[in-house]
């Protein structure tokens, strides 16, 4: 039986954090990567890009595609561990036991299925891996249009590459506005705006009651009592983390897989992070579960490094957002969604929307569309919180290093590391 | 000195043609460092090329990679779908967008092949200085 | 001579420029002995001069006039010769006047006549005057103001014979072998620009201080100007006569000694005084901060003599050359070893001196004899 | 633009298009706003009206695209009103006041050291290759005395006080206020390097450069700004400054623009109000005053350092000069008419004041024959622009000498004379903080010193061809001079001799 120093299970982002960390440490260590599916390790996001035919095969590839091997990793890809014992440190696959001394558990999550009548027709299908974008890829040519059921990221982005392919598309949210997690409603007005420029029907505060056909899809009902004729829906309505492996063992799981600042979970030498991980949001001063990719790798990171014997702690948390649809730009960070007692500072204009939230003169969050150009200085004025003072006239008009107090201009234009994990 | 020669001459080095006239006329090239000035105050910025980069955690194609061996933080523009999540990590403003029908994100890759940094060639102040190993791979001074 | 700029500068140059042979021997016991060595040794330099000048300085040869002051004037009409002579009377016992003993030599044409005066200043024409400056002021009248005269000897003791010829030509006129003295100096000239004339001739004199010299000091004009501060007049325009006059400010009439003398016309580099001991640090800072125009810059090397000692010096890189040797008593100077070879094939010693180290020899009688010996042992 | 304005462009601003890429790095270099950009027709734009032809923009154009020439636009030519006289004659009328210049004399007066050759070794005496012998610059600046006494091959004298310089090459007086404090801090740090000396001028001590005490000479004039006991005691020499070549009889004005923050603190007078320095010392009327300042600064520097005393090149300079000496100056600092200014009265900078090449032999020769020429030592000043210059002054008779002209050019001055406005496009002759950081004083320093340097090799090359391998040997040392087409009675008054003699 192979014992590996490092067990990780799942090719995730926050396994590959976890792998390049421990590398940058520990050279000799062996690694075992454990991963349900057969790809080498592809960027997650991609997939409806894959979808839209934006991009190609091997620029799926997260990295290239002798990673493993230069970074000496024995991966078992479409190896599924069954079960962890964790006083033991074994894990069982299919192929038989592995023993390790420190586990990272980056299994991610899993799509929501909700139960609705009709769900089981060919037609039907979760966007969360490169297999349900290849599938639903081949099943585009009987497709004219589609449904898709929720108005979040995933939702928005799938609905973009189906239009891309040339499909028509609806997109159903229950909630008043679309990516109401990240948006506020003039942001997510923008964002319908784009969709509908494309010719694509938004449709908020209902949801579908049934998917009808015979083996396949051929319509779909909304609660609203309406039908509309459809070929294909998706159903994107969010993620539960995988907690499978850890039900009914000691690691502590709240909504996700408890962790610490240090990304280790309840039991010693058992790390989490990526979507599984419920961590520490510094922004809110409280563990979530957080699932954006950088924070993934950065988590992912974190573990690695202490897995290694390092002494890190996490201290990112806070969400970030970014990205575009048909080409617009749009970003989000903090607490964009919380307006509670807070101030907010709006401005709309040929560059796009901007809106920042503030609370006791530090920023808590923003939203950003159309020109993002240096989002990244605002970003840190969330991130390490500092005080506005003047600043705040100058934040419509786009922040510069220059504009910093000039202790953390200095600072900056000094400083070569920017990552926010504390040393 | 806020005389902007070293975008010239980066917008140059990162143009298709290479001639200073030519790019400037055909491609409207982007620079990939900005000079900020307020009153008398000015700096150069660009890549710090950190130690721990946050546009490459936050890379969801992996188009971004950090160089073990130079240390320098590269940018592979043909992987790059252009999300703009490294735009939103960099807290120093250091990546922006290039021009044209498929934009990228473009930042500061120290000019390979070259001995000096246009950038740090083009500066008739030498407000930009080449620097080594532990200090950042570019430092600025305020004299920029 | 009324016209000694234009008969040593005939065709009013800035400078004279000469090149030359010099040798100097000493008896450090004080024995005396002939001229004959000396000639023999200056001869055997011929190829150094050209003709156009030669001379030696005795010191030691007329000890029964040791307390006058021996005055050899070369006059070239009767009437220079009157006026002399009313000068001299005038201010001057004279104790005895003769010719200079001569011989006949066919290469030497066209003499002048050269007379010698043993003669005692008239205390009461003093003035206030040491009578060495007494003597100075009255030699300078002469060859300055009067027709046809000219003064080339005026020590005690000693004398200087010199004329237009080879140095052993003018030594076989004027019968130096048939003089005896304890220190002879000795020069053979080849001047670019000197229309020939007897007064030109090496050595060069003032009281009984003498200077043979090979070389030319680039720093002459600034040389010149700054002795001109203290009242010297350059009439010559040779670099030998601003060393003399060199010496006399700062040895006889500043009393620094010969080695602060080296070291002010041979300044010590820089780079050596800074690595120097404080104490010699601040004097020789001190001495190129205060006495820097009196360095002399370029190719030299020089022999000085007066009473009792000679002293042989180069330039501060050494661009001339200069060769010394002691056998026994005896202690030469020269500017090729052959020529000290050829009178003394064994030598105790033989030696190049560094550029600026002068190199002393004393008469032993002296009080200062054991810091004169310390150059030899070197 | 006023159209009541009756005056000619000065200069021409010309663009070739086809190489102008819009980069508007002119329009951002220039300080007098002469080049913009207009967005509609996507085009840069020039007033030719303003250029002062500094060619700032010119040398940072990355594309080459701009030429700034004299304006070929003249009014009728006339041989005695000039186009010079036509539009200083025009301007006053206008304004009915003075015209300024900065920068020296410009006016086409003999230069006389064109007029003078050195010499070089042949035959007779070998000439030295300074790159295999040793060649000496070092130079001693302060009072010596005629004669030193040894005891015991011991120094007994006791000297006044020497300061060393490791070439005879000094930054002469340009204030603090008058240039920027980064071309100040410049000049201060290559002296350093270099092991020279440069001058605070009037203007004060920044607190930043006194760390650079061993390298300064401070200056008290007449407007006394900045001068205390910390003051004095932080230089090497201290100078009384009577007067300056470029303006001589004339005072100095600083406007209150100028006096701004750090200026204000390093004159001691208020932020804003005019720096005026009168026309003369008001304490000094007579020689006799001269020295009871003189002593006065000696007491309070503890006769440690040497006093200079700083006059402008006049008529009677050389009597004027021995009694300086004799008043007890160590060191006589003369300033040629071509001497540089921040801003001086045109016709003043033009006809007042003699040739420095003049007074220098003046001065070097009276005070050889009253026999004081070691009471002191004599710094030149006054429109240096080579070694060549240099080293001739020394043969003149110089100690060492003062550059500021060519100091300036070496930090980027490119003679514009617009000094007194105080918008200099290359950071030297301004307060203004985005001006004046054009200058990175390290890049300054590295010029600067470049510049002393270059000029001490070629001095060194040709105190080697004179067949010296020390620069007093060459000082007073006026036979390695001759004089080519001058008068017997400028000879006589130079003290040299015709060439071919």
């Amino acid at each position: 039986m192979k014992t590996f120093t490092y067990a990780i299970i799942g090719n995730s982002v926050a396994a590959i954090g976890a792998i390049e960390a421990i590398r940058s440490v520990d050279r000799t260590g062996s690694i075992g990567l454990f991963s349900d599916e057969p790809h080498h390790v592809y960027s997650r996001p991609l997939i409806t890009h894959y979808l839209a035919g934006e991009v190609s095969e091997e620029k799926m590839l997260y990295r290239p595609p002798d990673f493993y091997e230069r970074y000496g990793v024995q991966a078992f890809l479409g190896a599924q561990v069954e079960s962890v014992e964790f006083e033991n440190r074994r894990l069982q696959t299919a192929g038989g036991e592995s023993a390790f001394e420190k586990l990272l558990i980056s299994v991610g999550g899993r799509p929501i299925v909700p139960k609705i009548a009709g769900g089981d027709l060919r037609g039907v299908f979760t966007m969360n891996t490169w297999d349900d974008a290849r599938e639903m890829k081949s099943y585009l040519p009987a497709v004219r249009s589609a449904m898709v059921l929720g108005g979040g990221l995933t939702g928005l982005k799938t609905a973009e590459a189906l239009v891309e392919a040339g499909v028509r598309v609806t997109v159903v949210e229950l909630a008043e506005r679309v990516l109401s997690m990240l948006l506020d409603r003039r942001s997510a007005e923008v964002v319908v705006k784009q969709f509908e420029n494309q010719g694509t029907r938004i449709l908020t505060g209902t949801t579908i009651s049934e998917i009808r056909g015979g083996e396949c899809v051929e319509s779909a009902s909304l609660s609203d009592g309406s039908t509309a004729e459809c070929q294909m829906v998706v159903l994107a309505i969010g993620v539960t983390p995988r907690l499978d492996l850890v039900q009914d063992t000691p690691v502590r799981t709240n909504r996700g897989i408890f962790v610490d600042r240090r990304m280790e979970t309840s039991v010693p030498g058992v790390f989490a992070a990526g979507d599984v991980a419920e961590a520490y949001d510094a922004l809110l001063d409280q563990n979530r579960v957080l699932p954006v990719l950088p924070n993934a790798y950065a988590g992912g990171r974190v573990a690695g490094l202490n897995m290694a014997g390092g002494e890190r702690t996490y201290d990112l948390g806070a969400s970030v957002n970014s990205t575009t649809f048909f080409g617009y730009p749009v970003v989000s960070a903090g607490s964009s969604a919380i307006e509670e007692g807070a101030e907010i500072i709006e401005g709309d204009d040929e560059n796009g929307y901007r809106r920042f939230i503030i609370q006791d003169d530090r920023l808590t969050g923003f939203v950003m569309t159309g020109e993002v150009n240096r989002a990244g200085i605002v970003l840190d004025l969330v991130r390490e919180r500092i005080p506005l003072n003047g600043l705040k006239d100058r934040l419509l008009d786009g922040i510069g290093l220059i504009d910093l107090p000039e202790e953390i201009r200095h600072k900056k234009l000094r400083g070569g590391t920017c990552c926010h994990e504390k040393h | 000195m806020a005389c902007r020669l070293c975008e010239v001459g980066c917008k140059v080095e990162h143009s298709e043609h290479k001639h200073v006239i030519k790019s400037f006329k055909r491609e409207k090239p982007v620079a990939r460092l900005l000079v900020e000035e307020s009153g008398p105050l000015s700096f150069a910025t660009q890549c710090r090329h950190c130690d721990e980069p946050a546009c490459m955690f936050g890379c969801i194609t992996g188009a971004i990679t950090k160089d073990p061996e130079t240390g320098i933080v590269n940018l592979n523009a043909e992987k790059c779908i252009g999300c703009w999540t490294c735009i939103l990590m960099c807290p120093y403003g250091s990546i922006t967008r290039t021009n044209g029908a498929r934009p990228t994100a473009a930042k500061c890759d120290m000019c390979p092949g070259r001995e000096v940094p246009a950038c740090v060639e083009a500066c008739p102040n030498r407000a930009l200085v080449l620097m080594e190993d532990e200090e950042p791979a570019v430092a600025l001074e305020d004299a920029a | 001579m009324r016209n000694i700029e234009a008969l040593n500068n005939p065709f009013g140059d800035a400078k004279v420029i000469s090149n030359c042979s010099i040798f100097g021997m000493m008896d450090r016991t004080g024995r005396r002995f002939s001229g004959r060595d000396i000639s023999r040794a200056i001869a055997n330099m011929h190829d150094r001069g050209n003709g156009l000048g030669g001379g030696l300085a005795v010191y030691g040869i007329y000890p029964e006039f040791a307390d006058h002051y021996a005055l050899h004037i070369m006059f070239t009409s009767a009437q220079g010769r009157k006026a002399t002579e009313a000068i001299l009377a005038a201010n001057f016992q004279i104790s005895r006047d003769e010719d200079l003993p001569t011989q006949p030599t066919a290469e030497i044409v066209n003499p002048p006549l050269v007379l010698r005066y043993f003669v005692k200043p008239t205390h009461s024409r003093l003035e206030g005057l040491s009578e060495d400056d007494f003597v100075v002021r009255k030699v300078m009248e002469i060859n300055t103001s009067v027709e046809d005269s000219f003064v080339f000897s005026s020590g005690k003791n000693m004398g200087v014979f010199k004329g237009v010829g080879f140095p052993e030509q003018i030594a076989h006129y004027f019968c130096l072998e048939d003089y005896e003295g304890y220190l002879w100096t000795a020069h053979g000239r080849f001047p670019t620009n000197s229309q020939a004339w007897w007064g030109g001739a090496h050595p060069f004199s003032l009281l009984d201080w003498t200077v043979v010299h090979n070389g030319e000091i680039s720093s002459y004009g600034i040389n010149r100007r700054y002795l001109e501060m203290f009242g010297y007049h350059c009439t010559m325009h040779t670099d030998t006569e601003v060393i003399t006059y060199a010496v006399d400010l700062l040895m006889r009439k500043q009393g620094l000694p010969v080695e602060i003398f080296a070291d002010i016309v041979s300044a010590k580099l820089w780079t050596d005084i800074d690595r120097m001991d404080p104490e010699s640090r601040q004097l020789r800072s001190a001495l190129r901060q205060v006495y820097g125009s009196m360095l002399l810059n370029g190719p030299f090397s020089v022999i000085i003599a007066h009473e009792g000692e000679m002293i042989g010096l180069t330039d501060r890189v050494r661009l001339r050359p200069m060769v010394a040797a002691a056998a026994g008593p005896m202690l030469f100077l020269s500017s090729e070893e052959a020529a000290i070879r050829l009178v003394s094939p064994e030598v105790d010693r033989i030696w190049v001196p560094q550029g600026g180290e002068p190199v002393v020899g004393r008469l032993e009688c002296t009080s200062e004899a054991p810091k004169s010996d310390q150059p030899l042992a070197a | 633009m006023a159209l009541a304005c009756f005056k000619l462009p000065e200069f021409l601003v010309e663009r070739d298009y086809d190489k102008c890429i819009n980069c508007r790095v002119c329009e951002r270099q220039c300080g007098w706003e002469v080049h913009s950009y207009d967005e509609e027709v996507d085009k840069m734009f020039a007033d030719t009206e303003k250029c002062v032809g500094c060619q700032r923009c010119a040398v940072m154009c990355p594309t080459g695209a701009l030429v700034i020439s004299p304006h070929p636009g003249r009014y009728r030519e006339h041989g005695n009103w000039t186009q010079e006289h036509l539009r200083d004659a025009i301007r006053q009328s206008e304004t009915g006041g003075v015209v300024l210049a900065g920068s020296g004399n410009d006016k086409d007066y003999p230069v006389y050291w064109d007029k003078l050759l050195l010499n070089a070794s042949q035959v007779t005496n070998p000439s030295i290759d300074p790159l295999r012998e040793p060649m000496e610059l070092r130079t001693y600046l302060g009072a010596k005395p005629e004669s030193i006494e040894v005891r015991d091959g011991k120094l007994v004298s006791q000297l006044p006080p020497q300061v060393q310089v490791e070439t005879p090459i000094l930054f002469s007086a340009l204030s603090y206020g008058a240039i920027s404090f980064q071309a100040q801090e410049a000049l201060a740090r290559a002296a350093a390097e270099l092991g020279i000396l440069y001058n605070t001028g009037e203007g004060g001590l920044h607190h930043d450069l006194y760390r650079y005490r061993g390298n300064t000479i401070v200056q008290v004039a007449s407007g006394r700004f900045g001068v205390d006991p910390d003051y004095l005691n932080a230089a090497r020499i201290v100078e009384i400054k009577i007067g300056q070549g470029a303006k001589p009889g004339i005072g100095g004005h600083l406007p209150g623009e100028k006096v701004v923050g750090e200026v204000s603190v390093t004159r001691m007078i208020p932020a804003g109000t005019d720096a005026i320095s009168p026309a003369p010392q008001h304490d000094i009327y007579s020689i006799e005053d001269l020295s009871m300042l003189i002593y006065a600064l000696k007491e309070a520097t503890n006769y440690q350092k040497p006093v200079s005393v700083k006059i402008a090149a006049v008529h009677n300079v050389a009597a004027i000069a021995t009694g300086m000496v004799r008043a007890g100056a160590d060191i006589i600092a003369l300033d040629g008419f071509r001497g540089g200014t921040g801003a001086a009265p045109k016709i003043i900078r033009d006809n007042v004041g003699i040739p420095i090449e003049f007074a220098l032999a003046a001065v070097d020769t009276r005070l050889r024959q009253e026999g004081i020429r070691n009471r002191a030592s004599i710094i030149a000043g006054g429109g240096f622009r080579n070694s060549a210059d240099v080293i001739k002054a020394i043969a003149l008779g110089a100690d060492a000498v003062y550059i500021g002209t060519a100091a300036l050019v070496a930090m980027g001055c490119t003679l514009c004379q617009k000094c007194y406005t105080g918008i200099c496009n290359w950071g030297i002759t301004t307060q203004n903080p985005y001006l004046a950081k054009r200058l990175n004083p390290e890049i300054a320093t590295e010029r600067l010193v470049n510049l002393v340097t270059g000029w001490s090799h070629e001095i060194k090359e040709m105190l080697g061809g004179l067949g010296v391998n020390s620069i007093e040997s060459l000082r007073g040392n006026r036979l390695h001079l001759r004089g080519i087409g001058l008068t017997h009675g400028e000879l006589e008054t130079l003290g040299v001799r015709m060439v071919g003699q």
